[in-house]
C-alpha cells in the first residue's frame, strides 16, 4: 500500500540530507542527488494516489470508519457509527418513514433550534445587554452590520416558527397516544421543552429593549408580582412581608423595575441558562424515545376486545 | 416481483422534490445576497451617481474658470508680481545650486560613516549598562575596561567619493560625524535665506490671484477631481464618541461640505447631491463637532432606506425636520434667546409667542419671566435671612462656651474667632439681600401684560362697544393681537357685565378740546406710529407692534385718551399685591397722605409693600404737553366709521350677569393677557409648552381625528401643532361634550407664515437629546446680547431705531418719511452705538432722554427730530441690560474708562475755533447752536453735550468718514485727506495752520472733547453757524 | 450523606439569595418639583416623563398622583379632551383625581407624600404612598397626601 | 368595513405567525382526524370480522408479503429528513427577507403602548387576565397547565390507540385535548391577537381600532347581586358557591367519563388517585368557559370575594 511506502522512504532521504552535510567527494554527491530525486518523484506518485483515492487513506478511514456501499450492513453500520445519525436505529418501521404519520415537527423543530442556536451565537457578537447601547445595536445590526438584518429576522421568525412546530408535535404525540406506555416519561420531558421554548422566547423577547419587548416583559412580570405567596401584590404575599423588593419578581428582573439588570438577566437566561437546559433535556427526549423503543408508530391497531385485564399493583 | 408489487418505500425515488427544493435553497440564497448587497444598501446607489454628476460639474467648470483666471493673470498687477518672483528667483538660482551639491556630497559620507559608528557604540551602550548594574567592583573594572578597549579599536571605513578607505576609531568617528553634521545644517540656512524673499513674493502673487477668484479656483476644481478619481463607495459617517452620535447622513447627501458651492441644478437637479446652503452656520457648528441629527432630526444611523434614514417611518422619536420648519433645530440649544441671528422663522415665531400673548396662558421657560424670577427672589430673600438667624445662633452659642471655664484658652480663642468671622459672613449676606429688594422693586415695574387694563374700562370707553369687540375683535380690528374665542351671546353678556361692574368706578378730568389737524401732524410725526398703526386695508400705515387705531374714536372717552396719550402709565388707583386689592383715596387719608402714587412714591400706606402703580403697558410717555396730548387726543377722537352704531348694552348693569361673567372670564384665562380686578394672581390656564415638542405623540389629543391624521399624513408634531393653531377648536371635533370641557384656546386668525413660525418655535421645544454642554449660553458679552434683546423687543426699539444691520423700521415704511425733506427726520440708527457713546452717558439718557429734569418737552440730544426719544421709565435693571447690550453689541470693553486727551494749546484753540467755523467746514451751520432760531432748521446734535456723550475714538472715525457708519448722512464726508502718517483738512485752511504738523482731524477731536457752553457762545458771537 | 445533602441545601439557598442584590441602582424617589406658584389649576402632565407623576392642582389644594395603573401598573394616559386618565393595557378609567370609575382597576391611583421644603418648593416622595383601597377608609386626606393650599 | 385596519393588524410581523396558526391547526387537525378516521374504518372491519383480524397487517398503509417490515434509516429516512431540513430553510430565508422583525421606540417607562400585548403565545393568559386576577390567570393557571399536560399519561387509563391515530377509541381524551388546545388555548391566542384593540377592548375584525372608544361595563361581585354585604358573609357565600360548582361539574363529568359502556370500562381500570387528579384537573379546565362565560353574559367580576384573594 502507497502509505507504508512512503515511510521507509523517509530515512533513506535523510541519510542523503547527511551525506550533503560533509560536502565530499563528486561521486558521493551523484547518488545523493539520485536519491533525492527517487524520493521525490515516489512522494508525487503517492499524492496522485491519494488525490485520486482519497477514501483509502489512513485519514479518511480515520474519520470514516465504513467503507460504503449498497449492502445492508454499511448502510446500517454508516448510520451506527456516525455520532450525528446514530440517535436513529438502523433501521426502522416501514410506515414510519411517511410524513403523514409524524409530521415531522419533532425533527423540524430540533433543526430550527440548531438554526436558531448558530444565528443567535451570530448576534451576540454584535449587542451588549445594556441600556441605550442594545437598542443602539439592535440599529446597528439592520442597517451596517452585513446579514446582521437576515439574521435577526431569522433568529425572530425562527423562534415562533419553533413554537408553533412544538406544540404542534405536541398535538400529533397527543392524537396518536404515543404518551402511552411505555412512554409517559418522555411526554414530560416533552412538556418540559414547551416550557423552556416559550421561556427562551419571552426572555428573547426583551433583549432589543423596545417599547414592545419592554411592555411584553412589563406586563408579564407584573403577574409575578401577583404569585400567591411569593409576589407582593398576590395572595397572602404581603401577610409573609413581601415587598417590591423580595419578592419572586424582583428576583426575575433583578430590580423593582424592568431596566438595565432585567436586561441582563434576561440576556443571560435567553444566552446561557435556558439553551443549555434545554440542549440537556433533548438529549434526554431524544436517548428515550430511541430506549422507548423508536417512535411510536404506526403500530399495528389493537382491538378494544384485546385489552388485558390491568396487573393489580 | 411484478410491478404493484414494488414497495413503493423502498422503490419510490425522493430526487425530484429534491432536486426542486435544492434549486428553491439556491435561488433564496441568491435573493438573501441580492437583498444584502443592494436591496437595504440604497446609498451605494447614491454614491456612484453622484462620483457621475460630480466630475461631469467638475469638468464643466475647470474651462470657464480657467478663463478667468486668465483674464487676472493678464492684469499688470499679477505680471509685475510674478516676474518680481521669478527675477528674484533666478537670481539666487545659482547660489542655490551649488548649495545644494555641496549638500549632495556630504549626505551620503554621513550616511556611509554612521552605520559602524552606530555599531560601536551599540555595543558600548550594552556594556555600560552591565557595568551600571554589576555588584562586584571587579566586574565593573573589566568591564569598564572593555569598553576601553572597544572605544580604541579602530575600524576600517570606505566613504562614499574617497578613495582609500579611512582608519578611525569611536571618537574620531564621532567628532567627524559632528562636523559634516554641522556643516550640512550650516549650508541648508544658507540656501533657505537666500531663497527667503522670493518665496515671499510668491506667497504674495498666488494670494493676488485667489482673492480675485470669485467661485473655486482651478486648484480647488483640480483638487477635486483627484479625489474624485480615488473615491470609494462607503458608508460616510460623523462618529461623536462623547455624544455617542452617528450620522451617516453624507453617504448620500455628498455635497453637503463640498469646496465648491453645489447647487441641485448643477447637479442634474437632484436635491440630495446640494451643498449645506448656509455655508456660515455649518462654519459655525461645525458637523464634525455637531454632527447633522441634533440640529436636523432624522436617523443618523440608519442608511437602509430613504425613509428610515429621515427618520419619517412609524417608532421614530426625531423625524427630520420639514424645509418650512427647519430652523426648529436651532431653538433646542438657543432656547434662552429671543432673537437668533439667521433664524428668522424661529425669531418670528417667539415674537407671535409673546405679543399675540400665547404666554399668557400657556407658560414658557423664558417668556414673561418676570413673574418667575419675583418669586425666586422671594425665596432667595427668605432663605438668606434664615441663614444669617442660623449663623448668628451659631455665633453666640460660640461665645458661650467660649466663656464657659471648663474651654481651654487656645480652645476659647478658635471659638471667638469662629464667632466673629459668621458675623462677618453674615453681615455679606444684608448685601445680597439688600440687592434682592432692589431687584423685586425692578419686577414690580417690568411685568407687563399683552392686553390693556380692564380695570380702566369704565373710564376709557363706552361699554356698548364691549360686546361687539368680544364677539369678534378681529372682525372690527382687522390683524389685532386680541384672539376670538367662541363665545355664546349669554357668555358675552355675562363677561361684558362682569367686566363692567368689576371695573374701576371713576371719571377722567375733562379736558377742553384740542386742534385735531395738529393731533394729526402730531401723531404722524412724533413717533406714534412706530408702534401704532393707522388707517385700514391699502391705506395701513405704521407699527404693527400695537393696535391699529382707525377705528379709536368709536369706542373710547376723549379724556382718558387725553390722559392715555400724555402718560399711558397712569393708574385711576394703585394695586397692592399683598392686600390683593386696588387701594382707595380711603387708604392714603386715614395714614393722613396725599393721594399719590408714582414711580416716587410707590410704597403701600397701609403695609409698606410696593405696590403697582403704573399701568402695565410697554407704551412710553412721550413727555407731551398737555395742549399736545388733547391735539393728539381729538384727532385720534375723529377716527371713526361715519355712521356706527351699537346695539344697546344696558343688561351690562345687570347684577345677575356679575357671577357668569367672572366664571368665565376665569374660565377663559382672560387674566393671562389683562389687568381684571379681582384676577390679579390668577394662574395660567393652558399647558406648559416648554417641552411640547418632545411630548410623546401618544399623549398629543388628536381626539377622534387620531385615524384621519393617520391617514392624510400629518399624525406627527408638525401636523398636530399647525391643525391647532390653524382652528383651535378642530380636536373637538365630533365629541359630544360639556362646554367646559370643551377646548378653550381661542382663534389667533394666524396666517399660513405665522403658523409656520410658531410650530417651528414648538417643534423646536423639545428635551434635547444632546448633552447640555451643546447648548448656548455664553458667559462673555454674548450673553449681555441675549439679555438685551429681550429688553429691545420688550418695548419695540427696533420700531423707530435699526438696531441692527439689514433690519428696517416703522419710519421706513411710511409714506412720509420716503419725501428727502423727512429723511433726515428718521430716529438716529442705534448700529455701532456702543461705539459711539459713553455707557454712563447712556444710562442717564435711558433714564430721562430729556437729559434735564426741568425742561422735559425736548428730546436730550436731537430737539431738532419731530420723532422723540419717549420715556420708558426702565427699571435700573432693564437700563444695565440695555447698555450693557449696546456695549457687547460693538463689542467695547467694560467697564468704560474715557482715554485721556491731551487738552489744547492756546494757540490750537485758535486753529480748531477757526477750523470751526471756517467756509470749509461750517460746522455749526447744521450742528444745533441752543440759538432757537437756528436750532428750527439744524439737523445736528448740540457740540455741549458732545463730551460726555461721546467716545473720542469714533468720534474721530466719525468725521473722517461719516457716510460709511450711516451711509446717507447729512453729515459730509471727506473732509480730511490722508498727508503722510497723519489727517489734514480737505479745504482750504486758516491761515494760521501754517507750519502745524500734528494730526488735524485729533486736533478737532480734542476742541469737541473740552467745548464748553462759553465756548459755543464765543463762536456764536463771532458769527459761526449763520 | 446527610452532611452533603445539607451543604447543597445550603448552597442552593446561597444560589436563590445570590438574585437579590442588597443595593440597586434607581432612580431616587425624593425629588423637588418646583415652587406651587408653578401649578395652575387642572393636571400637569410636566413630570410624567421624568418622575412618572402627575401633578394635580384643584380648589382643596395640590397633590401629587403616581402615573402607575392600579391594575397591573401601565402608565395611563392623560386624555385632556375627555378630562379623565384612561390606562391603554386594560383600559381602566380615572378622573382627573384619579379616582377609578370604569375598567378594571381595583382602586384608585395612589398618591405621593408632598411636603414643602424650607426654600418653599414642594418635596415629593414617591416611596411614601398613599392608597385608597376598595370598601376601606381612604388615607387621601391625611397630612401629607395634598399641599392645602 | 376598514380593510386598512384588517390590513394592518394582519400584516404587522409579530401577528404573522398568529395568521399561520390560523391555517395550519386546522389543517393538521383535519390531517389527523382523518387518519383516526380512516383507522376507526379499519378497526370496525376488523371487530366484525376475527378471522381478517388474525391476518391482517393491522394498518390502512398498504402491505404485501415479501415486502420487508422495517427498512433502512439510511436512505430512506434521512433522505426525507434532509428535504425537510431544506424546505424550513427555504422557508425561514425567504419569510426572513420579506418580512423585517419589528421595532419599535426605545423603551420608555413612562409611555405605555396601547394596547400593550405580551408575545402571542401568551396572550392566552393574557386574555385570562381580563376574567381573572392577576395571581390567578398569570400564576396559578398557567401552573396547572404544565403540570395537567405533565400528569395526562399517568390518568389515561386507555391502553388502547397508543402509536395510530384513533377517535372512535379513546374519543373522550380527544376531545378534551382538543377542548383544551384548540379552545382554551389557540382561539385565546386569536383573539388575543386579531381582536383585543386599544384598551384591550373587543374590536370585531374589520372594524377600526379606535382610541377613544368608550364602553360602559361595570362588574359586580356575585355576592353583591345576591345583596350581600360584610366581609364574613362573602367569604362564606363565596367558598359555598364554588363548592357547588366543584360538585356540579364533578357529577357532570362523571356521567361524561362513565358514559359509554366502553368508557365504563375504561373508568373500571382507573385508581381512584387518578380518578381523583382527573377531576381535578377537568374542573379547574372547565372553570375557564364558566367564569367567562359569567363575565360576558352576567357580568360577575368576582364570585368569591376574600380579604386576601378573589376568585
Amino acid at each position: 500500500m502507497p502509505e507504508t511506502n512512503g515511510h521507509d522512504g523517509t530515512p533513506e532521504s535523510g541519510a542523503a540530507g547527511n551525506g550533503g552535510g560533509n560536502g565530499a567527494g563528486a561521486s558521493k554527491v551523484g547518488a545523493l542527488v539520485a536519491g533525492a530525486k527517487a524520493t521525490q518523484t515516489k512522494a508525487i506518485g503517492e499524492l496522485k494516489e491519494a488525490i485520486k483515492a482519497p477514501e483509502k487513506t489512513d485519514v479518511w478511514k480515520s474519520i470514516l470508519r465504513v467503507k460504503h456501499d449498497e449492502t445492508p450492513r454499511s448502510r446500517a453500520l454508516g448510520v451506527l457509527s456516525n455520532v450525528f445519525l446514530h440517535l436513529h436505529p438502523a433501521k426502522i418501521n416501514r410506515d414510519a418513514v411517511k410524513y403523514n404519520y409524524t409530521w415531522g415537527m419533532g425533527g423540524m423543530t430540533f433543526y430550527v433550534y440548531i438554526t436558531l442556536v448558530f444565528t443567535g451565537t451570530l448576534l451576540m457578537f454584535y449587542y451588549h445587554p445594556s441600556k441605550v447601547v442594545a437598542f443602539r445595536d439592535i440599529l446597528y445590526l439592520e442597517s451596517d452590520v452585513p446579514f446582521g438584518k437576515l439574521l435577526r429576522n431569522m433568529h425572530r421568525w425562527g423562534a415562533h416558527l419553533m413554537v408553533i412546530m412544538v406544540e404542534l408535535h405536541m398535538f400529533r404525540v397527543f392524537l396518536t397516544g404515543s404518551y402511552k406506555k411505555p412512554r409517559e416519561f418522555n411526554w414530560v420531558v416533552g412538556v418540559l421543552l414547551l416550557v423552556l421554548t416559550l421561556l427562551l422566547s419571552f426572555t428573547g423577547y426583551l433583549l432589543p429593549d423596545d417599547q414592545l419587548g419592554f411592555w411584553a416583559v412589563t406586563v408579564g412580570t407584573n403577574m409575578a408580582r401577583a404569585t400567591p405567596l411569593l409576589g407582593h401584590a398576590g395572595p397572602f404575599g404581603p401577610q409573609l412581608g413581601m415587598t417590591p423588593f423580595n419578592d419572586v419578581r424582583f428576583g426575575l428582573l433583578g430590580g423593582s423595575i424592568v431596566d438595565s439588570n432585567a436586561l441582563l438577566r434576561a440576556y443571560i437566561w435567553h444566552c446561557v441558562a435556558i439553551p443549555i437546559l434545554a440542549s440537556a433535556f433533548m438529549v434526554v427526549h431524544f436517548w428515550r424515545v430511541r430506549k422507548d423503543g423508536g417512535i411510536s408508530g404506526p403500530a399495528a391497531i389493537m382491538l378494544e376486545s384485546e385489552i388485558k385485564e390491568p396487573k393489580k399493583i | 416481483m411484478s410491478d404493484q408489487d414494488k414497495d413503493p418505500i423502498v422503490h419510490s425515488s425522493l430526487s425530484k422534490p429534491l432536486f426542486i427544493w435544492s434549486a428553491l435553497l439556491v435561488l433564496s440564497m441568491a435573493w438573501g445576497l441580492y437583498d444584502e448587497l443592494y436591496g437595504i444598501r440604497p446609498w451605494k446607489k447614491y454614491e456612484a451617481r453622484f462620483e457621475k454628476l460630480y466630475s461631469r460639474y467638475v469638468k464643466d467648470h475647470l474651462g470657464p474658470e480657467a478663463d478667468v483666471e486668465k483674464s487676472i493673470k493678464a492684469q499688470p498687477e499679477y505680471q509685475r508680481l510674478d516676474r518680481e518672483t521669478r527675477e528674484a528667483e533666478q537670481a539666487v538660482m545659482p547660489q542655490v545650486r551649488e548649495l545644494k551639491a555641496k549638500v549632495d556630497v556630504l549626505t551620503p559620507k554621513i550616511q556611509a560613516l554612521n552605520d559602524p559608528f552606530q555599531e560601536v557604540r551599540g555595543h558600548v551602550g550594552a556594556l555600560t549598562y552591565e557595568a551600571e548594574v554589576s555588584h562586584s567592583q571587579s566586574h565593573k573594572d573589566s568591564l569598564m575596561q572593555q569598553i576601553v578597549e572597544l572605544k580604541k579599536e579602530t575600524h576600517k571605513v570606505k566613504l562614499p567619493g574617497e578613495s582609500e578607505e579611512r582608519i578611525m576609531n569611536f571618537d574620531q568617528m564621532d567628532q567627524q560625524l559632528k562636523a559634516w553634521k554641522a556643516e550640512k545644517a550650516d549650508l541648508l540656512q544658507k540656501s533657505s535665506d537666500i531663497t527667503k524673499h522670493a518665496g515671499e513674493l510668491r506667497t504674495e502673487r498666488d494670494k493676488y490671484l485667489a482673492d480675485r477668484l470669485s467661485a473655486a479656483s482651478d486648484e480647488v476644481l483640480l483638487g477635486v477631481q483627484n479625489s474624485l478619481e480615488k473615491f470609494d463607495i462607503r458608508i460616510r459617517q460623523i462618529h461623536i464618541k462623547d455624544v455617542d452620535l452617528v450620522d451617516r447622513c453624507e453617504s448620500c447627501h455628498l455635497g453637503t461640505r463640498e469646496p465648491v458651492q453645489l447647487t441641485a441644478a448643477s447637479m442634474g437637479g437632484e436635491e440630495v447631491f446640494a451643498s449645506h446652503p448656509e455655508k456660515e452656520l455649518v462654519k459655525i457648528h461645525d458637523p464634525d463637532k455637531f454632527g447633522c441629527t441634533p440640529c436636523h432630526g432624522g436617523n443618523g444611523a440608519a442608511v437602509s432606506s430613504v425613509e428610515k434614514a429621515h427618520g419619517y417611518n412609524k417608532f421614530w422619536l426625531w423625524p427630520l425636520h420639514h424645509k418650512e420648519n427647519i430652523e426648529a433645530g436651532c431653538q433646542q440649544c438657543h432656547a434662552r434667546e429671543i432673537v437668533t441671528e439667521m433664524a428668522p422663522t424661529l425669531d418670528q415665531g417667539r415674537e407671535i409667542f409673546r405679543l399675540r400673548g400665547c404666554m399668557g396662558c400657556h407658560r414658557y421657560e423664558g417668556f414673561d419671566r418676570e413673574a418667575d424670577e419675583m418669586s425666586a427672589a422671594n425665596q432667595q430673600i427668605r432663605q438668606y435671612s434664615q441663614q444669617k438667624a442660623e449663623w448668628m445662633r451659631q455665633a453666640g452659642f460660640d461665645e458661650q462656651t467660649a466663656n464657659s471655664p471648663r474651654t481651654s484658652d487656645a480652645e476659647a480663642k478658635k471659638l471667638f474667632q469662629e464667632a466673629s468671622d459668621l458675623r462677618v459672613r453674615s453681615s455679606g449676606l444684608d448685601a445680597k439681600i439688600e440687592q434682592l429688594d432692589m431687584r423685586t422693586v425692578n419686577l414690580v415695574r417690568e411685568v407687563k401684560k399683552v392686553g390693556p387694563s380692564l380695570k380702566e374700562v369704565r373710564v376709557k370707553m363706552h361699554k356698548e362697544w364691549i360686546p361687539v369687540w368680544l364677539k369678534d375683535p378681529h372682525a372690527w380690528r382687522e390683524g389685532t393681537k386680541m384672539p376670538t374665542f367662541r363665545l355664546s351671546d349669554q357668555d358675552i353678556r355675562a363677561i361684558s357685565a362682569f367686566l363692567w361692574q368689576s371695573a374701576l368706578p371713576g371719571q377722567a378730568p375733562a379736558q377742553k378740546q384740542g386742534d385735531p389737524e395738529k393731533g394729526k401732524e402730531a401723531f404722524e410725526t412724533r413717533g406714534c406710529m412706530a408702534c401704532h398703526s393707522m388707517g385700514e386695508g391699502s391705506q395701513k400705515q405704521g407699527g404693527t407692534f400695537s393696535a391699529n387705531l382707525s377705528r379709536v374714536g368709536e369706542k373710547d372717552n376723549y379724556e382718558y385718551l387725553v390722559r392715555w396719550v400724555h402718560n399711558p402709565r397712569q393708574r385711576t388707583a394703585p394695586y397692592c399685591a399683598f392686600e390683593k386689592r386696588d387701594l382707595t383715596e380711603a387708604d392714603y387719608t386715614k395714614h393722613g397722605l396725599p393721594y399719590v402714587f408714582d414711580l416716587e412714591h410707590s410704597k403701600c400706606p397701609n403695609d409698606g409693600h410696593e405696590l403697582q402703580v403704573q399701568q402695565m403697558t410697554p407704551m412710553p410717555s412721550l413727555r407731551l404737553t398737555e395742549d399736545e396730548a388733547r391735539d393728539i387726543a381729538s384727532y385720534l377722537m375723529t377716527r371713526k366709521h361715519d355712521g356706527y352704531t351699537y346695539p344697546d348694552a344696558s343688561y351690562m348693569d345687570d347684577p345677575k350677569l356679575k357671577n357668569l361673567g367672572l366664571e368665565k372670564v376665569r374660565f377663559y384665562g382672560c387674566a393671562g393677557c389683562h389687568e381684571i380686578s379681582g384676577l390679579e394672581e390668577e394662574q395660567r390656564i393652558g399647558t406648559e409648552l416648554t417641552k411640547e415638542g418632545s411630548k410623546p405623540l401618544e399623549r398629543l389629543d388628536f381626539a377622534l381625528l387620531g385615524h384621519k391624521a393617520e391617514d392624510e399624513g400629518w399624525y406627527t408634531h408638525k401636523g398636530f401643532f399647525e391643525h391647532k393653531l390653524e382652528n383651535p377648536a378642530i380636536y373637538d371635533q365630533g365629541k359630544i361634550k360639556a362646554p367646559q370641557d370643551q377646548l378653550k384656546m381661542p382663534n389667533f386668525n394666524l396666517s399660513k407664515a405665522d403658523i409656520d413660525a410658531v410650530t417651528t418655535l414648538l417643534e423646536g421645544s423639545v428635551d434635547a437629546s444632546i448633552p447640555p454642554r451643546y447648548f448656548y449660553n455664553p458667559t462673555d458679552q454674548r450673553q449681555d446680547i441675549i439679555d438685551g434683546w429681550w429688553v429691545v423687543r420688550k418695548y419695540n426699539c427696533m420700531g423707530c431705531h435699526r438696531v441692527h444691520v439689514g433690519q428696517t423700521t416703522s419710519f421706513d415704511g411710511m409714506t412720509r418719511y420716503q419725501d428727502p425733506d423727512w429723511r433726515d427726520q428718521k430716529p438716529p440708527t442705534l448700529i455701532g452705538e456702543g461705539a459711539r457713546v459713553n455707557p454712563e452717558w447712556l444710562m442717564r439718557f435711558l433714564s430721562n432722554p430729556a437729559l434735564s429734569e426741568t425742561d422735559t418737552n425736548r428730546d436730550g440730544v436731537r430737539q431738532y427730530l419731530h420723532a422723540r426719544m419717549p420715556t420708558f421709565s426702565f427699571s435700573d435693571g432693564e437700563i444695565r441690560k440695555l447698555v450693557r447690550f449696546f456695549e457687547a453689541l460693538s463689542s467695547q470693553a467694560e467697564p468704560y474708562i474715557a482715554d485721556k486727551l491731551d487738552p489744547l494749546a492756546p494757540q490750537e484753540q485758535t486753529m480748531a475755533r477757526q477750523l470751526f467755523t471756517s467756509e470749509g467746514a461750517p460746522c455749526l451751520k447744521c450742528h444745533m447752536t441752543g440759538d432757537p432760531k437756528h436750532d428750527s432748521k439744524a439737523t445736528a446734535p448740540n457740540f455741549t453735550v458732545a463730551r460726555e456723550r461721546l467716545k473720542p475714538g469714533w468720534t474721530r472715525r466719525w468725521i473722517l468718514d461719516p457716510s460709511l457708519m450711516a451711509p446717507g448722512t447729512a453729515m459730509p464726508s471727506g473732509l480730511f485727506r490722508k498727508d503722510g502718517d497723519h489727517m489734514v483738512f480737505a479745504g482750504p485752511l486758516p491761515a494760521s495752520f501754517n507750519g502745524y504738523t500734528k494730526d488735524q482731524a485729533d486736533l478737532l477731536v480734542r476742541y469737541m472733547f473740552q467745548f464748553t457752553p462759553e465756548e459755543l457762545a464765543r463762536l456764536r458771537a463771532s458769527g459761526g453757524g449763520n | 450523606m446527610a452532611a452533603v445533602l445539607g451543604t447543597l441545601g445550603v448552597n442552593f439557598l446561597m444560589f436563590l439569595r445570590f438574585f437579590f442584590p442588597r443595593a440597586l441602582y434607581e432612580p431616587k424617589t425624593r425629588f423637588k418639583i418646583g415652587y406651587p406658584t408653578d401649578f395652575g389649576f387642572g393636571v400637569d402632565t410636566k413630570f410624567q416623563n421624568q418622575y412618572r407623576i402627575w401633578v394635580v392642582r384643584n380648589t382643596e389644594g395640590i397633590f401629587v398622583i403616581s402615573a402607575v395603573c392600579t391594575h397591573l401598573g401601565c402608565t395611563p394616559d392623560w386624555k385632556p379632551s375627555e378630562n379623565k386618565f384612561k390606562c391603554p393595557c386594560h383600559g381602566s378609567g380615572y378622573d382627573p383625581e384619579g379616582i377609578n370609575f370604569e375598567g378594571p382597576a381595583p382602586r384608585p391611583m395612589d398618591r405621593a407624600h408632598v411636603e414643602l421644603d424650607p426654600d418653599g418648593q414642594i418635596l415629593v416622595d414617591l416611596s411614601h404612598l398613599y392608597q385608597w383601597p376598595k370598601g376601606e377608609p381612604s388615607q387621601f386626606n391625611d397630612p401629607g397626601a395634598i399641599l392645602r393650599a | 368595513m376598514d380593510f386598512h385596519q384588517l390590513w394592518v393588524i394582519l400584516s404587522t410581523p409579530d401577528n404573522v405567525p398568529i395568521v399561520l396558526l390560523l391555517f395550519v391547526v386546522p389543517f393538521y387537525t383535519w390531517y389527523g382526524l382523518r387518519q383516526a378516521f380512516a383507522n376507526d374504518r379499519l378497526i370496525a372491519q376488523l371487530e366484525a370480522d376475527p378471522a381478517l383480524a388474525k391476518t391482517h397487517h393491522r394498518k390502512t398503509q398498504p402491505f404485501k408479503a415479501g415486502w420487508s417490515r422495517d427498512v433502512h434509516v439510511w436512505p430512506y429516512l434521512l433522505r426525507i429528513e434532509f428535504l425537510a431540513a431544506i424546505i424550513v430553510t427555504v422557508i425561514l430565508m425567504v419569510w426572513s427577507i420579506t418580512l423585517n422583525a419589528p421595532l419599535e421606540e426605545p423603551a420608555n417607562p413612562t409611555l405605555t403602548m396601547n394596547p400593550s400585548k405580551a408575545p402571542w403565545y401568551f396572550l392566552g393568559l393574557q386574555e385570562m387576565l381580563v376574567y381573572f386576577d392577576p395571581w390567578m390567570a398569570g400564576v396559578v393557571m398557567p401552573s396547572l397547565i404544565i403540570i395537567g399536560l405533565m400528569v395526562i399519561p399517568y390518568i389515561d387509563p386507555n391502553p388502547l390507540g397508543n402509536g395510530y391515530y384513533t377517535y372512535k377509541q379513546r374519543k373522550f381524551s380527544i376531545l378534551t385535548f382538543i377542548f383544551g388546545f384548540i379552545v382554551l388555548w389557540v382561539s385565546m391566542i386569536v383573539i388575543g391577537t386579531l381582536i383585543r384593540g386599544p384598551g384591550w377592548m373587543w374590536f370585531w375584525p374589520g372594524t377600526t381600532w379606535d382610541h377613544n372608544r368608550l364602553i360602559f361595563e361595570v362588574n359586580r361581585d356575585l355576592p353583591d347581586i345576591f345583596g350581600i354585604t360584610g366581609r364574613a358573609g362573602k367569604v362564606i357565600f363565596g367558598a359555598i358557591v364554588v363548592g357547588l360548582y366543584t360538585v356540579v361539574a364533578a357529577l357532570l363529568m362523571h356521567k361524561l367519563i362513565t358514559k359509554t359502556a366502553f368508557n365504563r370500562k375504561i373508568y373500571a381500570r382507573m385508581s381512584v388517585l387518578q380518578y381523583v387528579v382527573m377531576q381535578t384537573f377537568l374542573i379547574i379546565m372547565l372553570s375557564l368557559p364558566v367564569k367567562i362565560l359569567a363575565r360576558q353574559l352576567f357580568r360577575i367580576k368576582y364570585v368569591w370575594v376574600t380579604p386576601w384573594f378573589n376568585i
